[in-house]
């Protein structure tokens, strides 16, 4: 299966997309959407630990995944 | 009291100094961020701001109500633009009331430090000559 | 770049912060010191602020010079008003702003301190029971 | 003879006055003005070491004055 995941910015940039799907097995945790998104096309952009949030809140890739959850894998950010 | 938003059009800083105003405020403590023509000794022309817009809503009033928790009577008001910015223009606008100095100075000064840490918005400068590049601050040496 | 005065009519902040305007600016951090209603328990109604007038024009004019003179590309503008404030009134306006945010925020910080202790200006609280009293903060636990 | 003195806010208050003629011996320094105007009605306002002030530049009282000098008896300031 895989999981909608929502790109901002440079990495919307980079994967060409603002939502992608990723394939992934389930149950997963946001590491393995995270190595899945870096066989993809524009996937090198990503660095060795990206910022992730799961329904719009900060977690660690150590987090495991639901169906269902909002996932946003996030540059840098740069507000201010 | 805190008022916090996201938002397109100009950031009115009297409308939110009004937000803020009270009988016991004594102090109010402003930041404004705004666009400037150098970054870096590139010449820029102008700066689109993204936002992941519910959580960095989200993010900023947890930020807001986090800096009154540890000031009992603080008073703020936030607003982020997003969208293309000119020379000059306000991206943030912080604005913290107090009935004392230090905490109204200290409080505006945590919420622009914890907004450009934990606040989902990204910024692409437009350069003078067509380039347009996203900011990676974990790259940068200075930032305004 | 600076500008200061002391001024007996309402002070415009938006006149300030546009006065410091240019290109160049990333960060502008403005403090407003106000008249509250209430300073150590006791109603206030309003305040008399009187000054020395040219010396404390040029101590307000030589701690901006000195905020600059520590800062390259600083702008800062500074309005002290005297005469009888309401609550809510702004008695004292800093605007400081740098191509960064650090440097802005710390000159108005250090401008209001300095001016705190060097600029002669002095205050009397009128209190809603009638009496009036000139403020003497080396007597004091708090100021604003 | 006697120099003139400015006051403001409480000092004008307890002198009743905002300009003083304060008698003494010239040349002289700042102490003993301070220390005549300690004889005047309304000295008792005057703390051990009161902030002074001569041509709008702070000094302290063992500054020796001289004939045209502006001087002040300033209160604690309270700007701000």
């Amino acid at each position: 299966m895989s999981v909608p995941v929502l790109l901002f910015a440079s990495y919307a940039d980079a994967f060409g997309a603002r939502r992608i799907d990723v394939p992934v097995c389930m149950p997963c945790t946001l590491n393995e959407v995270v190595q899945a998104m870096r066989t993809l096309p524009g996937g090198s952009v990503l660095p060795t630990v990206p910022l992730v949030a799961v329904n719009r809140a900060w977690v660690t890739v150590h987090t495991a995944i639901n169906v269902g959850d909002e996932i946003a894998v996030i540059p840098p950010v740069a507000g201010g | 009291m805190q008022h916090t938003a996201i938002v397109t059009a100009p950031i009115d800083v009297a409308a939110l100094m009004h937000r803020i105003e009270d009988d016991g405020v004594g102090a109010i403590s402003v930041f404004v961020g705004t666009v400037r023509e150098l970054n870096e000794g590139r010449a820029v022309s102008g700066m689109d701001y993204e936002a992941y817009e519910p959580m960095a809503a989200s993010e900023l009033r947890a930020i807001a109500e986090e800096a009154c928790a540890q000031r009992a009577g603080l008073r703020v008001a936030v607003e982020h633009r997003v969208g293309t910015l000119a020379i000059r223009e306000a991206s943030v606008v912080i604005v913290a009331a107090h009935a004392h100095r230090g905490p109204a100075m200290d409080a505006a000064r945590y919420i622009i430090e914890t907004l450009k840490q934990r606040v989902p918005i990204w910024k692409r400068e437009h350069y003078r000559d067509g380039e347009r590049v996203w900011i990676d601050p974990t790259r940068r040496v200075d930032a305004a």
